[in-house]
């Protein structure tokens, strides 16, 4: 336990170095999109026929369900130089498989605890609900998940193995 | 064994209903429950603090819940309905208004668990049914009809309250029964009486006490069973201006709850405070004494 | 009456009501079922499905100078009958209080008013209700002298009315709760 | 080696004014594995189309990336070009740099960066791509309905004319649900049992119809195409085959003071029973909670009088299994109990009725024999007062929504009684009259100015009795007056709510319900007679209020439905669904408790000798839906998703790094 507090502030500190020198020169982070194929990623559809304009860091990585997604995934990401990750599915109750986005809440929380325990902010991994008529909520959470990772700078590089 | 009760009187049954309290603490004291009145109980506020100031409404009914607590009461009778209600009020208030226990404290300087369960004036009965039971003499009330009338503030709101039946309670009725008495099937059991209007609006109370009277006559009752002394007063002292008003004629006994008990014990009717009350009671004393 | 309702102060009006009691005034459909409920109608200008109607269009003066809300006695069959869950008992005295405060409230209307306040003042100085100094205060403040003067020698013989005040140790506490509760 | 192609559209201008397209294309022609890339105007278009079938030839493309619109757009375009030049359509992919970048970035050098990103990612997850194949389901043609209402029997009976087998299993002893319980219909007034005997007899006698009344489904496994049914057969007490119907038993019956269903409890029947006259099967059936013999073993005098002896006290309920294709639910409704408004007094007045006893009692075959007697004393009802709302649109005490027949139906009985009390009075308390169906509102219209009901807009407060008059207190809010009536009966427009028991039988499916327990439909405009588990359609009010015209025309919905995939030998389905590994996965059971679909069995795996060596997971192909649970739960990595497989996934996250 102490062995991993120690651990965990000397990250930090590391991070907020790493922050502080990439933020000088504008720092454009790169985040990852996990969308469910039923709502969300009808949602970014949507708010390209409505020609909203939004953050241009993501790039959309189309999913069956969000239910689809283990956290090996997530990090696996994070692994390969992401910044940050959002999660968007179906809102509750209305998953096209049932039940498929309540699982993956479910599995958040243990994600939640490895994001801890491997030492990267809580907010780098956002997760929403947007429905294929919510092109407007769509742009409002890419726009929100760049701001907050552009605050938090990048991400220390994380080596999976 | 002596049961003790924590018990809240209210001011109405201090003065303009002696009869009432007279006649439940001799039942009780015949039954050896001990009534433990709060010490320095006050006014709950009644419909005047109610309607005037919110605040001041539910602080004082407040305050009296958390001096019986102090006391260490953990059930509280409470026969005036109006008093039941507005404890039992304001713990449901306390348990679902997230601002209201703070806002409470600092209104009184004292603190209080909304755990105190409210004891009204028919619940009673039912809870110790088990000694009153013995002491009862079916046969005295036999040929008995009358017209339970619950009010309509022991069962108003039924999302606080939630007692009985609130459209059609029974639970007097089966009590009367049980009695020996014979409960009659009418339609007026929670219609209002004009209660608090009892100065204030004569007009209203004359209306709709006649209402009541004349529902209660039509189906056969000899006598009206009330539970709360402003239905009692309202039924009984205004009868004579109503049979006036209205030019009719009810000669209706307005009798409470305990006092038919008592006389189902044979207890002695002033005991009862029987010969208190506006309209002679006689009908129902001398039935009882026939036998 | 105005030619044609102004329905701009509706929305404000409806929020400040809201605001104060938490009663949703709009989720009332008008059914009606309250005002057939109440047994006080008879006395009433409006019955309370119509208060609460002018209460949604924001005519704020026809609710506050209604007969229909000093009419209210309190019963609450209004409230538990509606099928939308308004407390209509409750919204009468939310719209008392605003009355008095507003001063819309008229002399003869004020007649209940007077006698809760007398009410109160009794609470206050005694603690308990002490019915003698009750009826005394209520009657200077509204005249009616001669009303139930033939009871009061039958309710004191019938020990009915107490001819002393009571008394309770606290009566500082009681005093000093009315004050926190009026600010 | 992977040969990938890239095709990138302009749409127009939609594309290339924020994305240089040409830059686009000479980067992408860099990307590994691909050895073609080009840009065109309209990509859709056959010429565009054309492009790729011939790249495909010439270049012999095993890949093919279209950088253009939405997949949802020209998905199956592009797969279906790509097929039919011979290229397997799931080694087609789409890059949505319309939707996900030329119409969201107005920056051109920010819109082609991110095209090229995104095209990448497309080509690495093709490189990863499968030769994929439909799945073929072989498919049982056969039908089951459950519930024999009229939208049940209609549904059975146009499945049934449509050359298909069709099981129909209805609870009670005998079909024809609600309808048969109804007097005249709305708006033309015609008589509910005539126009439904037909169809109920038709349904009797039809060769491919097997009727099970009295009947109940306990069990349903399998999926859409391949569903194993267990039916539950009660007993009767009465052999189907050997009863001639001749009445004898329920004439000679001592007990005889039973409030039957059928008659809503305002008429009364024997212990043993036919329902109605026009029962269909026309078979009696003991009511073993009343008959003396089953309760007591005394009486039997229902078999002293049988002449053909098909009366036995010893039946035995009768358990069928069958192998059905596709299954129609229609379970009908259900009124809220009696005693619902304390405030009405219902359970209280025996003159307090609802909507259904008052059919009865305006029905010619009724109790009453179409009089309208009041139930307390048999007395012609001179006035009467129809309620409407009752239970419905009270959040407080009933349920929020609103019933959607009851105007109708109120509407109709007060003009029905004018028809058989002329000198009566029908007063409707209403809130709103909702007659949105064809023909309605000049029907209400017409109950209104010609048979002269009176209609007062208000609910009713409370209902008492005085002397032997029933006072209805309420309220006419358009005058703003209290309106009290003395009057003869009360009629009130109950609630409608889902069936009894329905909830279990839907579990028992696996079907949605909402939570009021109505079946819940796939989608609420596109597909209203579908629910969510495939191969299972739903009919007439078990989705929510209906009327007749409403449930029938649902029920032709649901048989057409039915008909389309039973005419099908096999069905084909997207191929993209799971597979697990039974080399990888340890048995966990993870996947089972997770899948939503119950698509995944723990299977033993036998060596030759046919011992248990362990056991492993097994998707069923016919049941997956392809959500991809399993892949996330499974702590082995045994499943992977044909389509989006770990390693496309891994392939795509790679390409951004
Ligand atoms: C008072 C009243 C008057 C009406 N008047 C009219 C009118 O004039 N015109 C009009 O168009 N509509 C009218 N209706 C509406 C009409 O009754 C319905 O539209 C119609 O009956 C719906 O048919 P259904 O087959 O969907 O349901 P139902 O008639 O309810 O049939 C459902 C059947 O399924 C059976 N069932 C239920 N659960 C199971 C189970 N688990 N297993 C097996 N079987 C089961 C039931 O026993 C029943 O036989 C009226 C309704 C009422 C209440
Ligand atoms: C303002 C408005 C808002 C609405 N909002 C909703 C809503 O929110 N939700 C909802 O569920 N419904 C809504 N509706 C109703 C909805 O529009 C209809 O239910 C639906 O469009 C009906 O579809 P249809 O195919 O029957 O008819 P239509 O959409 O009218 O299609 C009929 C087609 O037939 C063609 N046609 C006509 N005559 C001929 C001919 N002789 N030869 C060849 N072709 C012919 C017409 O050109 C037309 O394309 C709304 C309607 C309106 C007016
Ligand atoms: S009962 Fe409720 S909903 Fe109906 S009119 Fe009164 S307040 Fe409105
Ligand atoms: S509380 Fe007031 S408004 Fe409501 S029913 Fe009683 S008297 Fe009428
Ligand atoms: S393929 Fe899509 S992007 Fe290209 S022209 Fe057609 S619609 Fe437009
Ligand atoms: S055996 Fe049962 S069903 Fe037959 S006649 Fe006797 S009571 Fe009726
Ligand atoms: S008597 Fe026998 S044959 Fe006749 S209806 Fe009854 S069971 Fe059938
Ligand atoms: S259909 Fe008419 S009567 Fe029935 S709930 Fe709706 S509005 Fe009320
Ligand atoms: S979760 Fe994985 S290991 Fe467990 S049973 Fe399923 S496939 Fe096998
Ligand atoms: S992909 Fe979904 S539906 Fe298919 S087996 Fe896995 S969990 Fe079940």
């Amino acid at each position: 336990m102490k062995q991993n507090a120690e651990r965990k502030t000397q990250d930090a500190e590391r991070n907020a170095q790493d922050a502080g020198r990439r933020t000088q020169d504008a720092f454009e982070p790169k985040i990852v999109a996990f969308l469910c194929n039923w709502c969300s990623y009808a949602g970014a559809d949507l708010a390209g026929t409505s020609r909203k304009q939004y953050a241009p860091n993501i790039r959309i990585i189309k999913v069956p369900c969000t239910g689809r997604l283990d956290p090996i995934v997530l990090i696996k990401s994070f692994e390969m130089g992401a910044d940050g990750i959002l999660v968007s599915g179906c809102h509750p109750g209305d998953c096209h498989y049932r039940s498929g986005n309540y699982l993956a809440r479910r599995r958040w929380m243990i994600f939640n605890e490895m994001l801890q325990f491997i030492g990267l902010e809580q907010d780098r991994v956002q997760f929403s609900w947007v429905s294929a008529a919510e092109g407007g909520k769509f742009v409002d959470v890419v726009n929100k998940i760049t701001e907050d990772i552009k605050k938090l700078g990048p991400a220390k590089e994380y080596n999976a193995s | 064994m002596s049961y003790k009760l924590g018990y809240y009187p209210g001011c109405a049954l201090e003065a303009s209903a002696r009869d009432y309290s007279l006649s439940l603490e001799r039942v009780l004291k015949e039954i050896d429950v001990e009534l433990v009145q709060i010490k320095n109980w006050h006014c709950c506020g009644a419909s005047a603090a109610h309607s005037t100031n919110h605040k001041l409404g539910m602080a004082l009914p407040y305050n009296n819940l958390a001096l019986a607590q102090q006391q260490g009461l953990k059930e509280l009778f409470a026969p005036c309905p109006f008093c039941s209600r507005m404890l039992i009020t304001t713990n449901y208030e306390l348990k679902n208004k997230a601002s209201l226990p703070a806002e409470m404290k600092s209104a009184t300087e004292l603190d209080y668990q909304p755990d105190i369960n409210i004891i009204n004036s028919v619940e009673i009965f039912k809870r110790f049914w088990d000694r009153i039971q013995p002491k009862i003499n079916k046969d005295r009330l036999k040929n008995l009809k009358v017209a339970c009338y619950y009010g309509c503030l022991l069962v108003h709101p039924p999302k606080i309250l939630n007692y009985d039946d609130p459209e059609q309670p029974v639970f007097m009725d089966e009590i009367v029964k049980n009695l020996g008495a014979q409960p009659v099937d009418w339609e007026f059991k929670i219609e209002c009486c004009g209660g608090g209007f009892t100065v204030s609006n004569e007009e209203a109370v004359l209306e709709l006490s006649n209402k009541i009277l004349e529902d209660a006559k039509e189906n056969g009752a000899q006598a009206i069973i009330a539970v709360c002394q402003m239905c009692q007063i309202n039924l009984d002292m205004r009868q004579k201006e109503i049979e006036n008003k209205y030019n009719v004629n009810y000669q209706m006994p307005i009798i409470y709850l305990p006092q038919l008990i008592g006389l189902a014990m044979g207890i002695d009717p002033k005991e009862l405070g029987l010969n208190l009350h506006f309209v002679s009671t006689e009908k129902v004393t001398l039935l009882e004494s026939e036998k | 009456m105005a030619e044609s309702i102004n329905l701009k102060n509706a929305p404000s009006f409806i929020n400040e009501v809201q605001k104060s009691s938490g009663i949703k005034l709009r989720n009332c459909y008008q059914c009606g079922k309250c005002s057939a409920s109440c047994p006080m109608v008879f006395q009433m200008d409006y019955p309370p499905s119509t208060l609460i109607r002018h209460a949604q269009l924001g005519l704020k003066e026809e609710v506050l100078t209604s007969k229909t809300i000093w009419s209210c006695v309190s019963c609450i069959t209004c409230t538990a009958r509606c099928p939308k869950e308004i407390d209509i008992a409750a919204l009468m005295d939310v719209f008392r209080e605003m009355s008095v405060k507003e001063k819309l409230a008229t002399k003869e209307q004020a007649k209940i008013q007077k006698f809760h306040k007398s009410f109160l003042e009794v609470i206050r100085a005694h603690g308990r209700l002490y019915e003698m100094s009750l009826i005394i205060r209520y009657k200077l403040r509204t005249l009616a002298l001669m009303q139930d003067v033939n009871k009061t020698p039958k309710m004191l013989f019938a020990g009915k009315l107490n001819l002393f005040p009571p008394k309770i140790e606290n009566i500082e506490a009681i005093r000093k709760i009315f004050e926190r509760c009026s600010e | 080696m992977a040969r990938i192609g890239v095709f990138i559209c302009h749409c127009g201008e939609n594309i290339s004014r924020t994305v240089d397209v040409v830059k686009a294309a000479e980067a992408a022609a860099t990307f590994r594995g691909v050895v073609h890339s080009v840009e065109y105007k309209y990509m859709c278009s056959s010429p565009g189309q054309n492009l790729i079938k011939e790249a495909i030839k010439e270049k012999k493309l095993t890949g093919v990336v279209v950088a253009a619109c939405s997949p949802k757009m020209h998905e199956p375009t592009f797969r279906r070009a790509c097929h039919e030049a011979g290229l397997n359509p799931y080694f087609c992919e789409i890059s949505n740099v319309r939707e996900q970048c030329s119409w969201v970035h107005e920056d051109k050098t920010v819109g082609t960066a991110k095209t090229i990103d995104l095209i990448r990612l497309m080509v690495e997850k093709t490189r990863k791509n499968h030769e994929l194949q439909h799945i073929k389901v072989p498919i049982t043609k056969k039908a089951l309905v459950i519930g024999a209402g009229i939208a049940g029997i209609q549904a059975a009976l146009d499945i049934a004319d449509g050359g298909q087998e069709v099981i129909l299993v209805e609870k009670d002893p005998s079909i024809g649900g609600h309808m048969a319980q109804l007097s005249e219909t709305v708006p033309t007034l015609d008589c509910s049992q005539c126009i439904l005997t037909p169809k109920m007899v038709d349904a009797s006698r039809h060769e491919n119809i097997t009727l099970y009344t009295w009947s109940e489904v306990i069990d349903v496994k399998g999926y859409m195409g391949n569903f194993e049914v267990t039916i539950r057969k009660n007993p009767r007490y009465v052999k189907e085959d050997v009863c001639t119907g001749c009445g004898l038993c329920y004439q000679k019956c001592p007990q005889k003071k039973i409030q039957g269903k059928f008659d809503a409890g305002v008429g009364l029947r024997r212990a043993i029973y036919v329902p109605s006259p026009q029962a269909v099967p026309n078979v009696p059936v003991i009511d073993k909670d009343h008959c003396t013999k089953l309760l007591k073993d005394r009486c039997g005098v229902c078999q002293k009088v049988c002449p053909t002896g098909a009366i036995d006290y010893e039946m035995k309920e009768e358990i069928i299994t069958e192998k059905i294709g596709a299954i129609v639910v229609a379970t009908g409704y259900d009124l809220i109990p009696n005693n619902f408004y304390g405030e009405y007094g219902q359970g209280k007045y025996a003159d307090v009725i609802d909507g259904l006893q008052f059919e009865r009692i305006l029905s010619a075959s009724g109790p009453t024999a179409g009089e309208i007697k009041r139930p307390s004393d048999g007395k012609i009802a001179e006035s009467v007062v129809f309620i409407k709302c009752v239970g419905s649109r009270d959040p407080a005490k009933g349920i929020p929504y609103c019933s959607k027949i009851c105007c109708m139906y109120a509407g109709k009985q007060a003009m029905l009684y004018k028809h058989k009390v002329h000198h009566g009075q029908a007063y409707v308390f209403y809130m709103d009259i909702r007659a949105g169906g064809k023909g309605y509102e000049e029907f209400i219209q017409k109950g209104i100015e010609e048979e002269g009901t009176t209609y007062i807009r208000g609910r009713v407060a409370r209902i008492f009795k005085k002397g032997d008059k029933l006072i209805v207190r309420g309220m006419d809010t358009l005058s703003g007056q209290k309106i009290e009536l003395a009057v003869d009966l009360v009629v009130l427009a109950s609630a409608m709510i889902p069936n009894k028991g329905v909830k279990e039988l839907y579990q028992k499916l696996s079907i949605s319900y909402d939570t009021y327990g109505w079946v819940s439909e796939s989608h609420p405009k596109l597909k209203p007679i579908e629910t969510s588990v495939a191969g299972i359609y739903l009919a007439g009010a078990c989705q929510a209020p209906k009327d007749i015209p409403d449930a029938v025309s649902q029920a032709s919905g649901a048989a057409s439905k039915v008909l389309a995939l039973l005419s099908k030998d096999e069905l084909e389905k997207e191929p993209l669904v799971a597979t697990i590994d039974k080399n990888i996965c340890a048995g966990c059971n993870m996947c089972v408790q997770a899948c939503p679909y119950q698509a995944i069995e723990l299977k033993p795996i036998k060596d030759r000798k046919g011992n248990v060596l362990r056991y492993a997971s097994e998707v069923n192909h016919g049941l997956c839906a392809g959500c991809g649970v399993c892949v996330a739960v499974c702590p082995s990595k045994a499943p992977d998703l044909a389509g989006i497989t770990e390693e496309q996934i891994y392939a795509e996250i790679v390409s951004l790094g």
